[in-house]
């Protein structure tokens, strides 16, 4: 029991403990029926796996997961149930077994999958030997930027980065084409303030 | 004098760290107990009294627990921004809940020790 | 001391996830949620010393901060079933705030 | 978050996204139209043309500076070795990359939180 809290295992213990408490939340968020109750589970989600992210040094990733899971969607999503019922249609219980039956295999294809796959940090796996080595080294001579991951984003693959900037923009312009730009309630609240205004002259 | 100073700082950067690490410890400590305060609890109100424990004595001990190991100044700021939102935004954060609760007509559970719990009934 | 404090706050994570999906009521539901997310913050500030690299911080703040968005929006919905009523009413000088 | 960008983690995308949830704060506070007059609609979606304009923009200034598309490089006309065009190139850019994120984010939000539930008698 003693090794199990020694600086090498450490990490893996919490490691292993955010993972359950990630699993534990996905299989709440797939059984519970009340949207509400599934809305702030997701945000717990999102700060458990952020959590996680830093845990094994994807910090940016981590930053990305803080601002927009869980600040970001659970506005949005609260704002699309005003939308719509507050509760999930109940399921029949034999159109389960189909669901179940991909997601299981998927799963066994996955971890037989993880078996190849380099441990964490390996300096001999493809991703540290191939071209991420080559971009650490030629980076400093070639643009004289600090980071490397800012450097590969925006100066060698600036055209990639634009393509998702152009993403982000079609993606808003998209729902607003779809639900309108808000701008009606806006002109509603208005249009009721001044009948308010008018009724209180009149009185 | 001089030579008692740089004494001073030597024993302080001995000392701070066991000192940290002790804080971190008691927070912690603190942080188990009022989740099984809000888990034991028996109603809304009380399970709130005991989710404040971790916003106030928790996250000071750990906060301070971490600044007093804090390698250099900007973690040392970092740390008191964080340190001051939490306290001016939970207390925010309770009293909302609590008034929305109380708004919407949640009953605190009132009786002797150990009564039956309505909610189970209903 | 570190890793020991991070365990302990893991384990109240745990239970607080307990109450989160046991809750009678919807407030339990949030308030668990809320410790949940002032535990995560610590959490984050922890991991940063355990792994020995305390520059993280920027994330524990920016939750600190997110959270508290998250559950006035959480509890304002609920209330007024609706983003469009203020909650706090700008004080008009020229009226003398009514 | 947004002038880490350059020398450390963090960026234009989480700074956009934290700069709307600022906005969004405003609205659940004082009410969705006092912030619609503070920050119109119009200015979200304006802005987050603007982002994506500035990130072509770059590209085409660097083309007329004699380079190809989005050679920060050619920014200035230095010689190879400078550093400056790459360092002014990426600010830039990551300064498009927040407008348009902070202004698509703005849109979406404003979209569905400004829907009236039912469509009123006066609406008609």
């Amino acid at each position: 029991m003693r090794e199990l809290f020694t600086a090498d295992s450490g990490p893996l213990l919490i490691n292993i403990t955010l993972l359950a408490i990630l699993f534990i939340v996905a299989i709440a968020i797939a059984r519970l029926r009340s949207l509400f109750a599934i809305v702030m589970l997701s945000g717990v989600y999102s700060l458990v796996s952020a959590a996680w992210y830093i845990a094994v040094d994807a910090v940016d990733v981590g930053y990305t997961e803080a601002a927009v899971g869980a600040g970001m969607s659970t506005a949005v999503l609260l704002g699309a149930m005003l939308l719509t019922a507050r509760t999930a249609k109940p399921e029949k219980p034999l159109s389960k077994i189909g669901p179940f039956l991909v997601c299981g295999a998927t799963a066994v294809m996955l971890i037989y999958a993880t078996v190849d796959l380099p441990g964490l940090g390996d300096p001999n796996s493809p991703a540290n030997t191939g071209p991420g080595m080559t971009y650490v080294q030629i980076n400093w001579f070639d643009t004289g930027v600090p980071n490397v991951v800012t450097s590969v984003l925006a100066s060698y693959r600036g055209f990639d980065t634009m393509g998702e900037t152009v993403v982000v923009f079609v993606a808003g312009l998209a729902v607003a084409m779809l639900l309108g730009f808000g701008e009606r309630s806006l002109a509603e609240t208005l249009r009721n303030k001044k009948r308010k205004d008018k009724e209180g002259d009149a009185s | 004098m001089g030579d008692l100073f740089a004494n001073i700082g030597g024993f302080w950067e001995l000392l701070r760290h066991p000192l940290g690490g002790a804080a971190c410890l008691a927070g912690g400590i603190l942080c188990i107990i009022s989740a099984i305060g809000v888990l034991r609890f028996p109603d809304f109100y009380t399970r709130v009294h005991a989710a404040s424990v971790t916003d106030t004595s928790g996250a000071a001990l750990l906060l301070i627990g971490m600044a007093l190991m804090a390698p250099n100044w900007l973690v040392l700021v970092k740390l008191l921004c964080i340190f001051i939102f939490l306290f001016l935004t939970s207390p925010a954060a309770a009293h909302a809940l609590v008034n929305a609760a109380h708004v919407a007509g949640l009953q605190p559970r009132i009786g002797p020790v150990g009564a039956a719990n309505p909610e189970d009934e209903a | 001391m570190t890793a020991a404090a991070l365990i302990a706050i893991l384990i109240g994570m745990v239970l607080l996830l307990v109450r989160a999906l046991m809750g009678p009521t919807l407030y339990d539901r949030i308030l668990a949620v809320n410790a949940f997310g002032t535990k995560t913050v610590l959490v984050i500030g922890l991991l940063g010393y355990v792994m020995g690299r305390p520059d993280f911080l920027d994330i524990a703040m920016i939750y600190t901060l997110i959270n508290f968005v998250t559950t006035i929006a959480i509890l304002k919905f609920f209330r007024y079933r609706s983003f469009q009523v203020p909650l706090a009413r700008r004080v008009d000088p020229a009226k003398g705030g009514e | 978050m947004q002038f880490h960008g350059e020398v450390g983690p963090g960026g234009a995308f989480q700074a956009g996204v934290v700069l709307a949830v600022a906005i969004i704060l405003n609205a659940l506070i004082f009410g969705l139209a006092n912030t619609m007059r503070a920050v119109p609609p119009v200015f979200a979606r304006t802005l987050a043309a603007v982002g994506v304009l500035i990130y072509v923009g770059v590209g085409f200034w660097a083309m007329f500076q004699g380079g190809l598309f989005l050679e920060y490089q050619a920014l200035f006309g230095e010689p190879p070795g400078g550093h400056d065009g790459q360092h002014a190139g990426i600010i830039l850019v990551e300064l498009g990359v927040l407008f348009a994120v902070a202004g698509a984010m703005t849109t979406i939000f404003y979209a569905l939180a400004g829907r009236v539930a039912e469509i009123r008698d006066e609406d008609w």
